[in-house]
């Protein structure tokens, strides 16, 4: 769009891409959230001080706060998503349920009010057994999974909630929670939405997103393998429509919970861009962000409404995170070594991640979304399959051999799924190692392993015979560190190297 | 030059050497024919007209990550007689583990940030009680007691940063 | 498709990417095409050893050859592309002519017969002074500009004729050429088309190839900027009747000649698939190499005929070669050091070349196809120019800093090109350099060289501060040289660079 | 330590010092503050709150291709007073490029094989006028005569393979 971008980076991200890609960058606090990313003060003043004209908020840490929002309209800076009213209505999720059913759409049975911080457990656990067991607590201002517990008996109450409400604070800045009933077995789908500033809504083709992992997702695809053109209608038209009751404008989400008979519930919304836009983009054309823009700019939502409905071919997301699936999906932080991202036809990998980055212990593990476009799920589903064979990480552990894994399962291949089936079948197969190298793999690694080594200590033998001097043009042998290496090894490293092989 | 290479718990004596740009590969005794040569940042290797790519990266802590057509496999390689060396040492019990009966330290399963110390010294606790809670990455993981004892020492507070494999707990 | 393969490499290809993501792969002589790649015994020897059921000749070297095409008949392989009589008829460039001619689709005015190598002079200054100057000669076997020749004057037509065919001896194994008028500032616009074995023929949405060097496209988009709907239909109808008129299957592309007034003539056909294929791709979705197998296999050819003669969207090819931009062009093989390709949303790069890659002096020196797809033209062509922004080569150089020119000149973004347009912009520049830093973008390059220099030297400073050993357990400080690498310099380079700087 | 920095045909002297992670930077005396981190396989440069980005490969030769921003420069690194030597002996006449009245060599620009020698030794050429014919990946090129004068030595045949900058033929 021929915009000047403005990165604002914690200490532990100076080095990040987005920093090195932005045309400046400032500084806002140290690296735990609350000293820098949640810190509106530095944020707006960053903007104020590069001369911005609008903030776009991203999809993590305030991207969902109408405090935020307000913050930047009262500094005279364009907030690049909904009003801060919009924000504070469908940002909590008690209110945005009960907007949705003063729009005519069904919701999930739950609590209408939210329990702040101070209320009595007695109050909470009365609401629960009104309810009905099995229940979730939610975080209010939540997303992502985060402060989000399920509670199967009434014992388990005061823990869950206890927990639900410290990861809440932490994340979002919110203690509050409120309680949902638990449907049976049912799917996850969300609807995409822009609305620009002159009162058009679009409601664009739905996302499937049952594949969870304790309530994150892990794939997206759209459309969804279970929804009918005439379902789709019903189901597009009730977020339109309850977008529309609000005077809901720029991008958010309706996410519903669809059960076995078809019927489907609102369930909240994310008044933001979620991290799972790139398979709308996709199968519609349409670059959300850059409408985002274009909606804060004030200019008309001029795209045609049947057509970012009629999706064109299938796409499938993988969100790999820097955790170690062999280790019950333990967070496994530290530098990535080596890197070879997936790449090819109707691949595309939205990451911020590069050989030599440090993945932090301070943000969400999340390095990577692959997505991948075929023509109909099943090409989409082979794309992705060699997408993720090529995708080599060192240093890190990653949900890669997850991913590879979880595609050949029967039935995520026939699409049967709900959004507590990964976490059944994870249950199922007790820690089981996710990949299985064969005995050939094995010689071909001991070989290349040992061809490796012997190379680095040919290396040093080679200098042992040799005498090095200075050019007679001053020229100096000189190997930069360059920005992608093929060979070459740190010489303190090979020197040990080949004292240990002597 | 002759290496002790560890793969899935096996370890192989190989040999090599190389003469006019060909690899001579003997491993445990027996000698290969490889066809390999260096292709970028990988190699690639053809056993018989079979085509395979592997690649090489370092995991940290000395220990390899090599993808054998996109699998991973965990590799470790030492000057000759490395192994046996270090598997004498873990059999004269220089090891963390102790037995079942000696006392157990628990320890941070990865870097992160102490958010709660749920037991104190001399507390008596059951197995699978939850004894710290260490946030990473936004979430919160509970460390529990990996069988029933009594608190020897607590070596966090609330709010430490800690690292990976850091003793966080010790139960006797 | 869930299909194996298997590769055959010339000597000097044996560490090719290729190679590397086949199954299997069969040495086939040294790096000459003519010992290797030309060799037809050799490849249908290579595939019926593997027990390849099929084979794909790519777009290079014998994927024209009709003789290629009924050895693998004769051998019981599936040939992936048309029968030995389609390449050998349309594969002609004279015979081609008058196949569409028979067709009722108009043909550049031209020879009738191609010109063998025993040709007399005289008889092509006759036909040459019959069809008039400025002419070009063309090989009958040609593509890709080799074998081409502009001839503005009788006096330069010998010359020429020599040059041609000794281009064209060596790139196709066959010497023959025709001579052809040359039209005043044509474009170049060709319709790929795809046929299956059921009497199907689908023509798709037109590409523009305008923008050429020396005979050679540079840069292909689709859809053509100047093609309406009403043109598009007449040409892709043309097209269509030439290929059924000669019972045409599998891939392949008429390309055509467009003058000033709209008026467009049947220039040749390509028997094969189009280094280009990748865009049309892009704006239609449909897998062309899946449907040359699909097609070779049997299958009907169920596409939707509207669908594919609608783009969706806009999409351009930049041809990223291994040639000087700032010396004339000129080729430049050597080791790819360090590359950084580009990657990103719509961006798709079809390369071969990776960091430690040997561009070899015996092939084409394409290294990269890189392609952008946007909503509509502007919108790829920003991407484009992002994408551009993004590559980066050392070692070698390459066309990238021309491309990223190109696609700044006001001509080039109103879509107001032909066919001479690039050969005579380059001449009115006059060897001018594509790429000019400013004095800050030399002040960061001279700090940013000096602290790698100094990098170097202090891990070398480091290492004589220190003793190493093997440690206790026999391990080994090691570093293997990764897939990628970040830090790090080969021993004797430090070492040497060490002793250079005290 | 100091280095001499040649980019864009101007030699500037660079000092550097490192002291906690913060680079000092003197640039022909002038110190620099530079805010300056490797951020994976290239560096992040902050002037102010100016963002570049800048990565640095070996382009052989001894030269680095510096990409600022995406922007391509050719630079050369070396000991201090390096660039000075080779300004000296560039003076003294150690150079390959001679006078214009001198004989004058025709180099290969590129590696590739020799198609056709269309001159020999003793043969008066015009200026422009074809030597010689080297192929590199499937384009001919034609090589010509800088100016009028007679071959003096022909060094190449026809079919051989020749290297960047060999000399293929001598005019005098």
């Amino acid at each position: 769009m021929g915009l000047g971008a403005v990165a604002v980076y914690s200490n532990c991200d100076r080095a990040s891409r987005h920093v090195r890609m932005a045309d400046e960058a400032y500084a806002i606090g140290s690296s735990a959230p609350a000293d820098s990313y949640l810190r509106i003060d530095r944020l707006v003043d960053a903007a104020l001080k590069s001369g911005a004209d609008a903030v776009h908020p991203g999809y993590g840490f305030l991207a969902e706060n109408e405090g935020f929002a307000a913050a930047c309209r009262d500094a005279g800076l364009t907030f690049i998503g909904p009003t801060p009213d919009a924000i504070a209505l469908m940002g909590s999720k008690t209110a945005a349920r009960r907007a949705a059913f003063q729009a005519g759409v069904p919701v999930v049975p739950g609590t209408e009010e939210p329990f702040g911080p101070d209320a009595a457990e007695a109050a909470i656990a009365t609401a629960a057994a009104r309810i009905g067991y099995p229940l979730l607590i939610k975080a209010v201002a939540g997303g992502g999974g985060k402060g989000m517990r399920v509670v199967a008996a009434p014992e388990d109450l005061p823990g869950a909630i206890r927990a639900a409400r410290s990861e809440a604070g932490a994340a979002f800045g919110d203690p509050a929670v409120y309680i949902e009933r638990r449907l049976v077995r049912p799917r996850h789908v969300e609807v995409q939405l822009l609305g620009d500033l002159h009162g058009t809504v679009l409601p664009f083709v739905e996302r499937e997103c049952s594949i969870q992992r304790r309530h994150q997702k892990v794939i997206e695809e759209t459309p969804s393998p279970v929804v009918s053109p005439a379902l789709r209608a019903q189901l597009t038209g009730a977020a339109a429509a309850v977008a529309r009751s609000v005077g809901y404008t720029n991008a958010g989400t309706m996410e519903f919970l669809l059960d076995q008979d078809g019927r489907f519930y609102f369930l909240e919304m994310n008044t933001r861009l979620q991290v799972e836009h790139p398979i709308t983009e996709m199968v519609t054309g349409v670059d959300l962000v850059t409408w985002q823009i274009r909606i804060a700019r004030g200019e008309r939502l001029d795209l045609d409404p049947a057509a970012v409905l009629t999706p064109s071919g299938h796409a499938i997301e993988c969100r790999i995170y820097a955790e170690d699936p062999d280790a019950g999906f333990m967070p496994s932080p530290g530098r990535i070594t080596a890197l070879r991202p997936a790449a090819g036809p109707w691949i595309r990998d939205d990451s911020g991640a590069e050989t030599g980055t440090e993945v932090p212990i301070f943000y969400d593990p999340l390095i990577s979304k692959l997505s991948a476009w075929g023509a109909d799920r099943a090409q989409a589903i082979a794309r992705m399959t060699r997408a993720l064979d090529e995708y080599q990480v060192a240093g890190i552990r990653t949900t890669v051999p997850f991913f590879r894994w979880l595609l050949r399962q029967p039935a995520f291949e026939a699409a049967a799924c709900h959004t507590a089936y990964l976490d059944e079948l994870l249950q199922q197969r007790q820690g089981e190692p996710f990949e299985s190298p064969g005995e050939d793999d094995e010689a071909a690694a001991v070989v290349v392993a040992a061809l490796e080594a012997f190379e680095g200590a040919a290396a040093v033998r080679l200098k042992a015979d040799t005498t090095y001097r200075e050019g007679p043009d001053g020229h100096v042998a000189y190997v930069a560190s360059g920005f992608s290496r093929t060979r070459g090894t740190a010489a303190w490293k090979r020197r040990a190297r080949l004292e240990g092989l002597r | 030059m002759t290496f002790d290479v560890e793969v899935a718990g096996r370890t192989r004596t190989v040999e090599v050497a190389s003469a006019d740009g060909v690899y001579r590969v003997v491993v445990d005794g027996r000698p290969r024919t490889v066809d390999a040569v260096r292709a970028g940042a990988t190699w690639s290797l053809l056993v018989g007209v079979r085509s395979r790519e592997v690649s090489v990266g370092d995991d940290g802590d000395g220990g390899l990550a090599v993808y054998v057509d996109g699998r991973r496999l965990a590799v470790r390689v030492t000057a000759a007689g490395g192994a046996r060396r270090r598997a004498a040492r873990r059999r004269s019990g220089g090891e963390h583990a102790a037995s079942a009966a000696g006392p157990m330290s628990v320890g941070a399963p990865m870097p992160g940030r102490v958010v709660a110390v749920l037991v104190a010294v001399g507390e008596s606790v059951a197995a699978r009680q939850g004894l710290v809670i260490v946030e990473a990455m936004k979430m919160e993981n509970e460390l529990r007691a990996p069988r029933a004892g009594r608190v020897a020492d607590v070596r966090v507070m609330q709010g430490a940063l800690v690292d990976a494999k850091a003793v966080l707990v010790v139960i006797e």
